[in-house]
């Protein structure tokens, strides 16, 4: 914003009185703008060409001849800005592109979910994420290396999480992402026979579902990311909420390759980073299967914008440490609606709560500082709420 | 008339639309325009061409089609080929959304907020500037009809001139008097002293105009100011503070809804989640459709918000004329 | 609100890094307090003893200083307001004490109403008002003596539309109120017989259902409307649309008897203001259903906060005139849905759209702008639309 | 340990209750404590007597017992007449919920949105005045760990000591540093130059502390301030124009929503409709409940908005340092 610009609507002598509302204001004819630019006119130069040849523009208020210059420059000297990837960027990146893709859930509900599921260092965090890896990439982001996000998937076929390809992760955190199908986590939840739970993990292990190949195998040396998906990646994610286009938005945020010294602090605490074919999305080691088993999750977020929810988290519950929080994203209350009262009945959560953020940005430029006009009037609900070990005797698991 | 002075002149059931009315033409919820009636009148829309001729002894309300030429990609409809509108009577709500924006408008939440803080009723004597696009005076109009009036001003005469010739079209005359006047450095007609029983003002300075707007008010009177940016609230709330008494600021949105036949998969087939993976590489290669197994629908009215919204329109501030005494 | 208290947060120079949270800065007891009160002491001694005995009061900011005198002021001397009742008031006292016995409808939110249902002079309103005639009180001071509100209900027993005596109505005003059950307008509807109309209808007129005295038969000499209403009418609420208590609410809003000279060119247009045993709610008279049978209502207003409204609507609407626009009122979302969706399917509406209203009140000060930090969150959904002939055939009625 | 800095420090399934844990003691939703756990200790509420001998060697996440005297009016619960209460590890969200006010605090929408804007990662340095209540540093603390550090200021010493002496308590020292230090006057501490990732204001007169915060905050680092009042946003804005770009200011809210198992009354009875009203007076008379003929009831879960809610917290400003160069 222009700092010059600071003229006072108070102390204007200057209105709208007098312009006719004809649309002969501007002298510059539609193709006189395209002669320019075929001769490589910049458009800056476009800009002020178009406000020397408007016979309205001297007779404009301050704030107008802002709004006027603004919205020229918009038009035809839009600015690029590059920026190292982060949840914050990817996420509002797709919000604006490709909603649909995550299930319109907006950067705060996704901030939420975090704080609300207790992400931080040494969490074992399960998840369902069928948008598209949001969900896990922003964990994986929080682990920092340590700890795992699971990400788990009804029936057979692991949903896609080609989004974390957008995140900067070290292979050091890609390691901690883990896939594992719901069925196995829960039969080894069912099963109280160690041996059995080893085998079914074991079988799971062989064919490493979906595994995502990480582009970005050198974190000390950033590389921009990859901004396309091939074909037969998109198809792949099938289980999309909802049916509208759901086409790679083109990441204008890039990595900054000359900084890298903000980076170096970040992400990868100064362990190992060597290993050069890693890959996202492994099915986790028996060993770290029998551990969930007997400790349990330390939390849950659930995202499944296209689900009802209520049956879903009735298998995963079971899975969590007593006291682990959870938090269940959905784009329709409804479903969270029946989830909570069924919850409440089974008295297996506390601290039940549906909530929804509400998000608003404003404009503060001297004298008008307001709301933005427009808006993303809806960014999701969340259920959250707190495991409990509902059972009188207390002195035990199960 | 879009505000009716007696009682036959509501649209009804039974009231036909004749020559000189005004309709307002659905085809959408977003696309709606006002059309004065007159015969060999005729309209062209993406849906065709429509002849007035074919419009007129039907009722408010009615569905007509176009005729043939150029028909096309009408919306379904049971005649082949033809495409389709309704014919609106036009309402001060309907009005809000076809009238030609000569400036920025109010809308239907800060424009019914305004007439329930402004508490006007039938018989009121209201004073509105800038007339605008005269999106609210035609509400005003309604409020205070049939023995009320809307003195309303703008300082800019095409807009008054253009404004003045939108009440005539739709029968407002006899309750809105339009003047070109400067409020801001001129304020009210003196001769108007005391004659209001509540003023509105949408000024880019309205802490100009409130002195004059304390004196145009009756005693108890309501005023109304509405801006954009909260630094025209704070000058116009010092302003109010020597005179009028009750000051509140308020901002009003509306979030709108979209409702879907809906069908959310669901998750209780407990035997297929149980069953081991199947390899990789073929899993892929299916069409999308055969890897959904394992999932039930469920189907029912699935209601969200709407993605969009206008998020600020402007902060309305209203104000009563202290009793002098009190 | 004290013009003098403008001290500006930036030129302050007393802060409280020095203030030690014990307890201990009140010199005063609440026995000291006690015994002011019952030596008469004025509230606003009280407070002013408040701040001469607290020994942190000095050291406070100003902005401080003020926010305790306020919150003692609050306490120990509250202001009263006088103020003649209007549809603003009303609403907004109700929200304020009862919200469950008006379904929670905020005052934005009937505004609303009235607006999309196109209330003006002359029109002839039908309206289902189960939230204790808050909306056929509004409608009525609207019309300012023309045209009609038809409240209409369900099976034998009428609402109670007991709020109307709140409202401020000239006896021309009242007389425009009329009751009528369901059933009678929709066996006239369905009737193409005019004498079978004319049968139903006088039967309807005999007993006048739930007729409400009106305390207010001379409004040329307003008087203070009856804030108390018998434990009788309270129980004839029947269909309220929650259990919560819903007693009635201290009008603290009353009739200002020394300011005639407003109210004079309101509400009653000059019209006769004899009738002295004026009733609002009668039947209507067979010419007039006769009228509404063959013209149909000019528009259409639904609050029933309790009930589905979808079965409700689809009776309602035939008896609206084509082009007549209707507003539905409800404090859950999902009823509207249903509602909006089988309207959609049945083509008998165009223009509908489900709409929340969302109100924010601001505190508007020097160096201290904000929102209020307490908010009502809610206020009502509201599905509105707008009838049309949905034959193909368009030259008659039905 | 509320921010595990080893994974054998979380709670588990598996992981019991043990003396000097603290555990958050869950009534209801809104109704919450943090008690430290001590052999002998006892918790009194109106649910009856706890004995903290109870307590121990049970897994996080129980329910335990009152020990009958003084229970009463417990919450149901299995064993004769014996409230019972919830035992939960501590969160820094429970952590909100249950710690001193000493100030205003922060609550989670905003924390939430602050540390995702703050592009907060493990390992992280980032700085923080006022330290308040310490609501938003416990989110910074597990935000950054294992290998980041928060460094909070106060300039109110009891409040620091106090901050200091729960950080302690949840495990967090190694995380957190506390001093006593007047940021708005004094700026941060020279020594720290370019040493944030991060830096997070929350003072009355932020654009005091701007300028030193921008010092302090590495190339490409994120600002954060939080204010209640417009004014503030509008100096602090000001003073960010010069070193800052990317300036953005948000406003986030939570609502929330109530459930129940709902009935909706039908109208679906249409003979009952067209039956003529009984006389009005007998009808008055009759309980509420015999009235409601005609009327069938459908049951589902509904859910509804909550009546109240913060309506406003404060503005959240974020901006990033500008890279020179650019």
């Amino acid at each position: 914003m222009q700092d010059a610009a600071d003229g006072h609507v108070q102390n204007e002598t200057r209105d709208n009185r007098s312009l006719v509302d004809n649309n002969t204001a501007q002298n510059l004819s539609s193709d006189d703008i395209e002669a320019m630019k075929r001769d490589g006119a910049s458009g800056d130069t476009i800009v002020e060409a178009l406000i020397a040849n408007s016979s309205t523009f001297g007779k404009k208020t301050v704030f107008s001849q802002e709004k006027y210059k603004l919205k020229k420059q918009k038009k035809y000297a839009p600015k690029v800005l590059l920026r190292r990837p982060s949840t914050r960027s990817i996420c509002e990146t797709y919000f604006k592109k490709s909603p649909a893709r995550i299930g319109f859930m907006r950067v705060d509900a996704l901030s939420l979910l975090l704080s609300m599921a207790n992400v931080g260092p040494y969490s074992d965090v399960l998840v369902v994420d069928m948008v598209g890896g949001l969900v896990v990439g922003a964990v994986a982001e929080r682990l920092g290396g340590t700890g795992y996000v699971c990400s788990t998937y009804l029936g057979s076929s692991p949903s896609s999480i080609d989004i974390i390809r957008m995140y900067n992760l070290s292979s050091d955190m890609t390691s901690r992402i883990v896939q594992a199908p719901l069925g196995d986590l829960c039969s080894l939840q069912n099963s109280f026979n160690a041996s059995s739970v080893l085998k079914d993990s074991i079988q799971a292990e062989g064919p490493e579902p979906n595994t995502v190949p990480v582009e970005n195998t050198e974190p000390s040396i950033p590389q921009p990311v990859d901004t396309t998906v091939s074909d037969e990646k998109v198809q792949s994610s099938e289980i999309q909420p909802t049916n509208i286009d759901i086409s790679e938005p083109t990441m204008d945020e890039q990595i900054n390759q000359d900084d890298n010294s903000s980076l170096d602090c970040k992400g990868n605490d100064g362990s190992s980073i060597a290993s050069k074919s890693l890959r996202a999305g492994k099915a986790p080691s028996p060993e770290r299967m029998k551990y969930w088993n007997e400790h349990g999750f330390s939390s849950l977020i659930v995202a499944a914008p296209g689900h009802e929810v209520e049956s879903f988290v009735a298998d995963l519950l079971p899975l969590l440490s007593y006291s682990a929080p959870f938090a269940i994203y959905h784009q329709y209350l409804q479903p969270l609606a029946a989830c909570m009262h069924s919850l409440q009945v089974s008295k297996t959560a506390i601290g039940l709560q549906i909530s929804e953020p509400w998000l608003r940005e404003y404009q503060v430029l001297p004298s008008r500082t307001h709301p933005h006009m427009q808006m993303n009037a809806f960014g999701g609900y969340i259920l959250s709420g707190i495991r409990i070990h509902n059972g009188d005797a207390c002195n035990g698991i199960q | 008339m879009m505000v009716p002075l007696n009682p036959s002149a509501k649209p009804t059931s039974q009231r036909r639309i004749a020559e000189g009315d005004t309709v307002v033409v659905y085809e959408r919820h977003d696309a709606m325009r006002a059309v004065a009636v007159r015969a060999g009148g005729v309209l062209q829309n993406r849906f065709g061409v429509f002849r007035h001729d074919d419009w007129l002894g039907r009722p408010f309300g009615c569905k007509v089609y176009s005729t043939g030429g150029g028909g096309g990609g009408g919306r379904g409809g049971g005649k082949a080929g033809a495409g389709f509108v309704h014919l609106l009577a036009p309402t001060p709500e309907l009005w809000t959304l076809v009238l030609s924006h000569r400036t920025q408008i109010l809308y239907i939440a800060d424009i019914s907020l305004v007439v329930a803080y402004l508490e006007l009723v039938p018989g009121c004597v209201v004073f509105e500037s800038g007339t605008g696009s005269g999106s609210l005076t035609t509400s005003l109009a309604r409020a205070v009809a049939p023995h009320g009036r809307v003195c309303t001003f703008d300082f800019h005469e095409q807009r008054a001139t253009s404004a003045r010739e939108d009440f005539e079209r739709n029968g407002l005359s006899s309750l809105i008097t339009v003047a070109v006047r400067d409020i801001q450095s001129e304020g009210f007609p003196e001769e108007q002293r005391g004659a209001a029983d509540a003023v509105f003002l949408d000024l880019p300075q309205p802490w100009l105009a409130i002195p004059s707007a304390g004196i145009t008010l009756k005693q108890d009177g309501v005023l109304c100011s509405f801006s954009p940016c909260i630094e025209q609230v704070q000058r116009a709330c010092e302003a109010m503070r020597s005179c009028f008494t009750d000051i509140r600021t308020f901002e009003i949105l509306l979030r709108t809804y979209e409702v879907r036949e809906g069908a959310l998969k669901g998750a209780t087939d407990n035997e297929e989640c149980n069953a081991g993976p199947l390899p990789q590489k073929r899993r892929r290669l299916l069409p999308p459709a055969k890897t959904l197994d394992g999932i039930q629908n469920s189907s029912s009215v699935m209601v969200r918000p709407c993605s969009t919204a206008k998020g600020h329109t402007g902060y309305l501030t209203f104000a009563r004329l202290r009793v002098h005494g009190s």
